[in-house]
């Protein structure tokens, strides 16, 4: 298990591959990468991530312990920037490692829907016009009863 | 003597990242209702609690919940990481 | 839409990033990538995957189709080997990108449950003790009813 | 005249990859009996049809299904890509 709270950026390619060889037995493994969108008008010119410093690893050691007992895995990683991102930038991503495909894309759905809802980050979008905190979404909230 | 965290709007609305505050509150909601009463940005901030979020000692709680023990307080609007 | 039905190996983590360089406006993306794993006695020398070439590409090309018809996808590839691989080779992999994370995960799950029943592979374990074909499990039939 | 084609163990069982073959069956099931009554290869591989899978042309398909205009057919066990 390896979680990661950094501003710099990372590799998603790279990270995937050095998680893969971290994992011995397992037949199925599972990447999600979260990328940073345009605003609607296209115009955004950095989307600011702030986070709680200590709660944050500790949240998001705790959804990937949750994670780790619920399902087989062979390994888990959640790597998650905060600070000034532009468009395109990779925000974060899990990746985890399990027998069966099952397991690992269940696992992977899991983190992140308890990543989103539950570890504390927040994010602003800074447009030409003006800046504005992201709303969270009442799905986001409703995806974690499915637990 | 406990410390209070801010973040995202909240921590703009109040307009400080953190303080530290003696206090006889009971609960979370004593400790709000005490805060609003002291100045106004902190009644904006706390206007509509359904739209907020407690960590007690960097674990997230209700706002019923008692403080007794309690050494870091953080509020926050709802979490929009991924 | 990318579909390579190839003996070489692939390099997981450069395939990801390739593909993420072709997706623009996504938000989310899933790679799901298959293992070689060992035998039960950890005797494997050789996995053989033998194929029915023309029907594969067809087949994985149909596949993606349905996928990116059914939910809205920035982008979509698979890439499955065939030949002689080892324990620990990538066998094969599938990458989905979508604006939210729940259409990229759909999308890969679809995919890898069709691939798995509905593209002409077949696996044979070759180990010290002899040769067995891999047989097909009804769970995985049974995965497609989902959908 | 088609063209037969045998995968994984159908083919170690029949002995060859492909042949070529002039027919009058109107049906894969017509066709299969046809191999059967051949030679033993043949009704070894095909023995158990729920353990068989058919391709015309390149697309799965029933034992019942029509051969008319076809000119290729693909005898295989259940896939196991992935």
């Amino acid at each position: 298990m390896r979680i990661l709270v950094q501003s710099e950026a990372f590799d998603m390619g790279a990270e995937a591959n050095a998680f893969a060889k971290t994992v011995s037995g397992a037949g199925a493994i599972v990447t999600f990468t979260g990328i940073t969108r345009d605003s609607a008008k296209g115009d955004l010119e950095v989307m600011e991530i702030e986070h709680y410093p200590g709660m944050t690893e500790r949240a998001l050691t705790d959804i990937a312990i949750q994670a780790v007992a619920r399902w087989s895995l062979a390994g888990c990683l959640v790597i998650h920037r905060y600070g000034r991102l532009r468009p395109h930038d990779p925000i974060m991503m899990v990746a985890t490692a399990a027998r069966h495909r099952a397991d690992a894309f269940a696992a992977a759905e899991y983190l992140m829907d308890y990543l989103k809802s539950r570890a504390p980050f927040w994010k602003k979008e800074i447009t030409a016009s003006g800046t504005d905190w992201v709303a969270a979404q009442d799905a986001d909230e409703d995806a974690l009863k499915r637990w | 003597m406990i410390e209070l965290l801010y973040f995202a709007w909240v921590r703009e609305r109040i307009g400080l990242p953190r303080e530290k505050l003696e206090t006889n509150a009971a609960t979370v909601a004593e400790l709000v209702a005490e805060l609003c009463a002291r100045e106004e940005r902190y009644a904006a901030a706390f206007a509509d609690l359904t739209s907020l979020r407690v960590a007690l000692d960097q674990e997230l709680a209700d706002f019923d919940a008692p403080l007794a023990g309690v050494r870091e307080v953080a509020f926050f609007p709802p979490m929009t990481g991924g």
